[in-house]
């Protein structure tokens, strides 16, 4: 984050904030759906040493 | 050079997320036991320790004041010994102490040597003391060699003292329960046994970890569910008709007024170590059999448990381990 | 040389050739199976009229699900006496001895294997940059020539432990040496010969490296395929090498006799053939990354010259980093074998994880938290070299703290040792706080923890002397961010979600918890990566100027290395309890018992001691000859020039 | 820049660094609680031509317990478990905890409703092959058990006891199956295969332990069942010849190597009986004349045996049984007219091969032979004078019997 100011253009805060909610609801539907809740599901069938 | 420092600030952040669990674990374990003292006690050490992290950064950052990290290092030394040896309670054995210090020692030894400013923090001093001859220097110089071997002197002697502890016994607290045990003249197969109380609405047996809608809700009201109004006469067995609460405690985590007569003492249920690594049939054979039934690995006289078969019938016995359960908010360990 | 850049037909020429060559080294295995079937066939054919012995296979199973049956076509497994199939030293347990032997035969076998993957690596790489950038190009090149030439001198080494080995064999252990020999015979003769294969495409490769070094010109492309087919030879010298103790842990081709039943594919082919191979080949790897860095970091500590402290500092950050690189698979190859040899055997993976070696896996756990807080120490202490660091500085006291804390959680044990009146105190056997850190939630979190903060370390690294000038920077950092936090989160929501479900669903949860830490790995590097395009450096990296504390941390690291080898050597071993060949040949002589931790602990040190003093031995000789060498010093002087570091 | 240092000080400075961390490693590894795995003991070598049954049983103890005095192991807070393993599953004492798998004690448990676990395990045995469920594993394996090969076929008790150690699929005793699998594969080892891997010898000296450990040595059937279940003859697989015979000292002993003559000798049979075929047992007036051909099926037929297996002092099913009963446990039943007088001691005096010699013998003697070699029954045998002139009783010898006992 540091490094943006830097940068030539600069980003405001409210577009900053924006692009975060989305990162966060990105990471929330990809830990909590995708590997959470889909991977979880095989993963119930398998066998030793994972019991 | 310009320092980032909003850069560090997410790594406070990081170690309160990892304060939160080990508060909630702490406080009675998982189940919903938010209200026990030593949740409010971890509650105060995680306040203790970012209040630290916030007095040195003041101290560095505002203040301006640098402490060497010569300094640092037998402070945090000292700090670490504190909160495991202190604070951590009750008190953990030696040999788990030892191995934390241990690591501890390793880190902030690491920590001083992190980078070279550090390092040259950490070092210099002793170079100075070890190497500079001006009076200072000198005078250090002979303090530390006298001071370092006095020290390992006192703990050679303490080493050779001759001790009069007890010899280490490594009772086997859940030792491996028989086959099947005989109740009331009835042959109970653990492994294949099942809680006839463990019923849901429909009758049916219900599954371990369904139990769970169950929980926190109020089983002493008239029209509560079928599996609530079995956890309701659990319940009174267990204030009641067999009075477990004189030993294993009013929050059944084992510091009932008779407690403290025991060695060792009661079971504290609330411990994700006890009930919870157990199914309900182990359970049912601890309560109708007790002490006396243990094997010899366990030591059978040393549990105070009487063989409750003698004093209740059996669905009492099955009804207390559904309010035990209940009541922790833990599940019993299931088969497969 | 003066061969001028070729076009794309030619490339594609020499990478046929290339595996054409690679092919052929597959040839000696193809003779085999015909003639065992046609020995099969002649035998069928001779005892036409009795019926050949027909016999049922250990291991196998045909189509219908019946044991597999086999025409009887060696001797059964000899009933070993003690006095009379087995020798003595003296007092000495013979088994000590031949551990000694054979882990030190192995750990130079490791290493000649690993060195040439190594170099042919770096070799590619050089040629791949020598387009852009010939010095850079030229530089890789010339660390993967002086990690060739290590390894020259670990080959005789090698070769002479091997016979050492084998005669150790015959001295001590002739029966059951008789019988192995007996089954692998065909095999043990190919070994031999693919061993001089071995040692002439060695030699081509490294004193044909100056010659057909013309840059990225054909004759490299030769040089490569030479070293492909080296590479070859060595790994299937090692696959077969393995064969026979798969084969001892988990037999197949033979009835329950023991008697060989003419199928040597089958006998090679055991249950636990393929994991174990795998297993060995990434942890060669890591080895071999961990052996040369320890190498370089030596000639870092000694170097005399600038130019050349800068050399041996890049070279092992190169060696490191591929070593970690050959390490993060590994442990799912090891989930991958223990799973088969549940399969296998169930009782050997209950001696293994719940009895009688259980204990080594608290020993393997300290000697993996080791090897992570090691890699972050380097990378902090190598970051010292970067300017511009000191932006991270920071947080690398967070970074430590969250690896001890993990580490304090990752190596509470379940079971405590204590006095009864600690036991009073504690209130039971189960402490309350710490007892959470000793169940299998809790160790899952903190193994994926320390596994994420590496690569974040990691990232810290590649970013420590950089600007970065992409216009996206910012998102990329946010992006990076919730990466990392988010994984960090869903961590520790499984480990403390799998304290409130029962035990049969708790297992599924390891799986999102390991896809959450390679989530970052595969996803947050290249991100990052991809970041310093076109990024400035604030300034070059000071190759050299790494703190001698981060050379000590590589010795730390090669040391765990091998002596993580060792341990899980002696597991592998002491899982077939006193059997030689499990179930088949029983060992009946009086060292058939399983040695104690403590002891294998002493050993193990002793091996790792004797280890790395023959290979000073062998970093002394290389140097000997450097200085006969003083083109490679110039070229040293080269580097030193494309980086200017001395100038700081 | 750099300092210039001998690169021996920099050897030297590794080579501590690297003691240190083995040191250090070492010592860790010291630390941590230490646990050696012995090697079981290999196979022992048991010559079933040189033994007696009751030192078999006296094997098969050491072999399931690993000590001849299981009770003073466990009394000391140990586990009694020798190579066999068993206790680790059976429970053979009221005092053990062990019982995932059927108990094997040796006294019944009164106070269970199960009736099966009023028996003992030798008595059990005999009531498993009736079991209807037995059919059902029978129909089950009809094509050989998968993991050993074999059909169940077991027809007694003694056989029962040995096909469930070579194939514990052949019938799996309810509530003592894998989980899920319906209890039709059991949780057991096959103990003649790896890892238990018992020799054949030394598997019929645990069913030996198993059905003599109350001391009732004339339920011992072991070999002769373990025979009769394979078809084959028990070969021991000591095969060194000298191997000494473990009974050396003691009275003399009766050796599968002798004839009948011998062993009627050794034995000092012919002092109390007349027995066909033995040149030197003519004479004998105290016990009965062994005709055990035509004997032996008709007493254990008789009233007064069923009284006496009813009062549980006598046990024999088949004649060959009731005639090792009466060498083995003499008192066990006393054939009427006779006094309870007959030495008590052969059930050390023979080895199991012996045995077999002299009952084979026996059980080949018949009225016929008995009138070739000119011998009669005594007068107090009730079956009478099987000599002519009375020729009736030659056509049917099994009539006075049963008009004796009605």
């Amino acid at each position: 984050m540091g490094e943006a100011e830097e940068t030539a253009e600069k980003v405001g805060i409210g577009q900053k904030i924006v692009f975060g909610l989305m990162m966060a609801v990105a990471a929330g539907v990809y830990y909590i759906v995708f590997l959470n809740w889909v991977l979880m599901v095989p993963a119930q069938n398998l066998p030793y040493p994972y019991k | 050079m310009k320092i980032n420092h909003r850069f560090s600030i997410i790594f406070p952040i990081i170690a309160v997320i990892l304060a939160i669990p080990m508060a909630v674990w702490a406080g009675g374990g998982g189940g919903g036991q938010f209200y026990s003292a030593g949740y409010y006690a971890l509650v105060i050490e995680t306040g203790l320790v970012i209040g630290a992290i916030f007095l040195g950064w003041l101290i560095k950052e505002k203040m301006g004041i640098h402490i060497p990290k010569l300094i640092q290092f037998p402070f945090l030394w000292a700090m670490c010994y504190v909160a495991l040896r202190v604070i951590l309670q009750p008190p953990i054995p030696f040999s788990l102490l030892a191995m934390y210090m241990g690591v501890c020692t390793i880190a902030i030894l690491l920590y001083c040597s992190l980078t070279v400013d550090s390092w040259k923090d950490f070092s210099h001093p002793i170079a100075v003391m070890l190497r500079e001859d001006h009076a200072k220097a000198k005078l250090s110089r002979y303090a530390t060699f006298l001071i370092v071997p006095g020290l390992i002197a006192a703990q050679t002697y303490n080493q050779m003292l001759p001790s009069f502890g007890e010899p280490i016994e490594l009772r086997t607290v859940h030792p491996a329960p028989p086959a099947s045990i005989n109740v009331h003249k009835k042959l109970v197969t653990l492994q294949t046994a099942e809680n006839p109380f463990r019923i849901g609405d429909d009758g049916e047996y219900l599954k371990v970890g369904d139990e769970s809608k169950y929980f926190g809700q109020n089983a002493w009201v008239d029209d509560a569910p079928k599996f609530l109004q079995q956890v309701k006469e659990g319940g009174i067995v267990f204030f009641g008709t067999a009075g477990c609460f004189f030993c294993h405690g009013d929050n059944l985590d084992g510091k009932g007024p008779f407690s403290f007569a025991f060695n060792p003492i009661p079971a504290n249920f609330a411990d994700p170590g006890t009930i919870s690594q157990l199914q309900e049939t182990f359970v049912f054979w601890r309560v109708a059999k007790g002490g006396p039934d243990l094997s010899r690995e366990a030591f059978p006289w040393a549990s105070a448990m009487p063989p409750w078969e003698k004093h209740l019938v059996t669905n009492e016995i099955w009804k207390v381990i559904i309010f035990e359960y209940w009541h922790t908010g833990f599940f019993p360990r299931t088969w497969e | 040389m003066s061969i001028t850049r070729n076009g794309k037909k030619e490339k594609i020429g020499a990478m046929l050739l290339l595996s054409m060559m690679a092919m052929l080294i597959l040839l000696p295995f193809a003779p085999i199976n015909v003639s065992a079937q046609e020995e099969e066939a002649a035998a069928e054919g001779a005892e036409e009229a009795t019926g050949p012995e027909m016999a049922k296979d250990v291991f196998y199973w045909d189509a219908n699900g019946d044991p597999w049956e086999g025409p009887v076509s060696g001797p059964p497994a000899p009933e070993l006496v003690y006095p009379d199939n087995y020798g003595t030293y003296g007092n000495f347990q013979s088994r000590t001895l031949l551990w000694i032997s054979n882990q030190q035969h192995l750990y130079f076998g490791s290493f000649v294997l690993a060195v040439p993957m190594f170099v042919w690596v770096m070799e590619l790489v050089g040629v791949v940059l020598y387009r852009k950038d010939p010095k850079l190009g030229k530089k890789f090149d010339d660390l993967a020539h002086e990690m060739m030439k290590i390894s020259l001198t670990a080959y005789s080494v090698t070769a002479i432990l091997g016979g050492v080995l084998i005669f150790t064999f015959l001295a001590l252990y002739p029966g059951f040496f008789g019988y192995l020999s007996s089954i692998f015979k065909p095999v043990m003769h190919i070994y031999a010969l693919l061993f001089i294969l071995e040692s002439g495409v060695l030699y081509v490769f490294y004193y044909g490296w100056d010659a057909m070094n013309d840059g990225c010109g054909d004759w490299k492309y030769g040089h490569m395929a030479i070293g492909t087919m080296l590479n070859a030879i060595g790994i299937v010298l090692m696959v077969m090498a393995n064969t026979w103790v798969a084969f001892m842990q988990s037999p197949s081709g033979v009835d329950a006799q023991g008697r060989f039943l003419g199928d040597i594919w089958k006998v090679i082919h055991t249950p636990l053939m393929v994991p174990i191979v795998i297993h060995r080949i990434l942890g060669n790897a890591a080895f071999g990354g961990g052996v040369v860095a320890a190498y370089a970091s030596f000639r870092f500590l000694s170097a005399k010259t600038p130019e050349e402290k800068a050399h041996y500092d890049w070279m092992s950050y190169i060696a490191m980093f591929m070593g970690v690189l050959a390490l993060i698979p590994l442990p799912f190859a090891g989930y991958w074998l223990m799973r088969e040899i549940y399969a296998y055997r169930q009782q050997m993976g209950i001696t293994l994880m719940g009895g009688l070696l259980a204990w080594v896996f608290i020993m393997q756990a300290t000697m993996i938290a080791t090897l992570f807080i090691t890699v972050n120490y380097y990378l902090m202490q190598a970051m010292g070299r970067m300017p511009g660091y000191e932006r991270y500085a920071p947080a690398f006291k967070w970074i430590l703290a969250i690896l001890v804390i993990s580490t304090i959680s990752w190596l509470t044990p379940h079971t405590l040792v204590m006095t009864p009146a600690e036991l009073k105190a504690m209130g039971g056997a189960q402490h309350p706080v710490v007892g959470n850190y000793g169940v299998m939630s809790a160790k899952n979190t903190a193994i994926n923890t320390m596994i994420t903060t590496t690569v974040l370390t990691f990232i810290l690294y590649q970013r420590s002397n950089i600007n970065i000038k992409v216009p996206w920077a910012w998102k990329g950092n946010l992006f990076l961010i919730f990466l990392f936090v988010g994984a960090e989160i869903n961590i520790l929501f499984l480990g403390i979600y799998g304290y409130y479900i029962p035990a049969n669903v708790r297992i599924g949860l390891s799986v999102p918890q390991v896809a959450s830490t390679l989530t970052c790995l595969f996803v947050g590097v290249p991100v990052n990566t991809k970041m310093l395009k076109g990024a400035t450096q604030i300034a070059p990296i000071r190759w050299g100027k790494m703190s001698v504390r981060g050379a000590y941390a590589l010795f730390l690291l090669a040391v765990a290395f091998t002596w993580t080898m060792a341990v899980m050597g002696y597991l592998r071993s002491s899982v077939r309890l006193h059997w030689h060949v499990n179930e088949i040949l029983r060992d009946n002589s009086p060292w058939a018992f399983t040695n104690p931790l403590g002891y294998a602990g002493n050993i193990n040190s002793l091996n790792v001691m004797l280890f790395w003093t023959m290979l000073l031995f062998v970093f002394w000789l290389s140097a000997l000859s450097a200085k006969k060498a003083p083109a490679s010093v110039e070229e040293g002087a080269g580097v030193g020039k494309a980086v200017p570091a001395g100038s700081h | 820049m750099a300092k210039k240092k001998s690169a021996y000080v920099v050897v030297f400075k590794v080579a501590l660094w690297y003691s240190f961390i083995l040191g250090g490693f070492a010592a860790y590894t010291n630390w941590l609680p230490q646990i050696r795995g012995d090697a079981p003991e290999a196979a022992e070598a048991i010559d079933v031509n040189n033994i007696t049954p009751d030192e078999l049983k006296v094997m098969g103890e050491s072999i399931i317990f690993g000590s001849n005095d299981p009770l003073g192991v466990l009394a000391k807070g140990e586990g009694p478990i020798g190579k066999g393993q068993c206790p680790l599953c059976h429970r053979f004492f009221m005092e053990q905890k062990a019982d995932r798998c059927p108990n094997l004690l040796a006294l019944p448990k009164p106070d269970v409703d199960d009736p099966l676990l009023k028996l003992t395990e030798e008595a059990r045995s005999h009531e498993r092959v009736k079991e209807s469920r037995y059919e059902e594993f029978k129909e089950l394996h009809k094509d050989g058990e998968k993991n050993s090969g074999i059909v169940p076929h077991a027809e007694t008790g003694g056989q029962y006891l040995i096909e469930s150690e070579y194939c514990p699929n052949c019938f799996v005793v309810m509530g003592f199956g894998l989980k899920g699998t319906n209890d039709t594969v059991s949780p057991m080892p096959i103990i003649n295969k790896p890892p238990i891997l018992l020799a054949d010898t030394e598997i019929v000296a645990v069913v030996s332990y198993l059905q003599t450990r109350d001391g009732d040595m004339n339920l011992w059937t072991a070999k002769d069942s373990w025979e009769e279940y394979w078809g084959r003859e028990l070969v021991s697989e000591a095969g060194e010849e000298e191997e000494v015979a473990p009974v050396a000292a003691g009275p003399p002993v009766a050796l599968g190597s002798e004839t009948p003559e011998q062993i009627v000798q050794k034995m000092t049979c012919f002092a109390c009986h007349k027995i066909p075929g033995i040149s030197i047992a003519t004479t004998g007036m105290i016990g009965p004349l062994l005709i055990e051909g035509t004997n032996s099926p008709n007493r254990i037929k008789s009233a007064e045996y069923k009284k006496a297996v009813k009062d549980g002092k006598a046990h024999a099913t088949t004649a060959r049984g009731y005639v090792i009963e009466s060498i083995m446990d003499p008192g066990a039943f006393i054939v009427p007219g006779f006094a309870d007088d007959m030495l008590k001691d052969f059930k050390h005096k023979f080895t199991v091969s012996g045995l077999d010699v002299l009952v084979d013998h026996l059980m080949a003697q018949t009225v016929e032979t008995a009138i070739a070699d000119g011998l009669d029954r005594l007068p107090n045998e009730k079956e009478g004078s099987i000599l002519p002139p009375s020729g009736e009783a030659k056509l049917d010898t099994g009539k006075p019997l049963t008009n004796g006992a009605g």
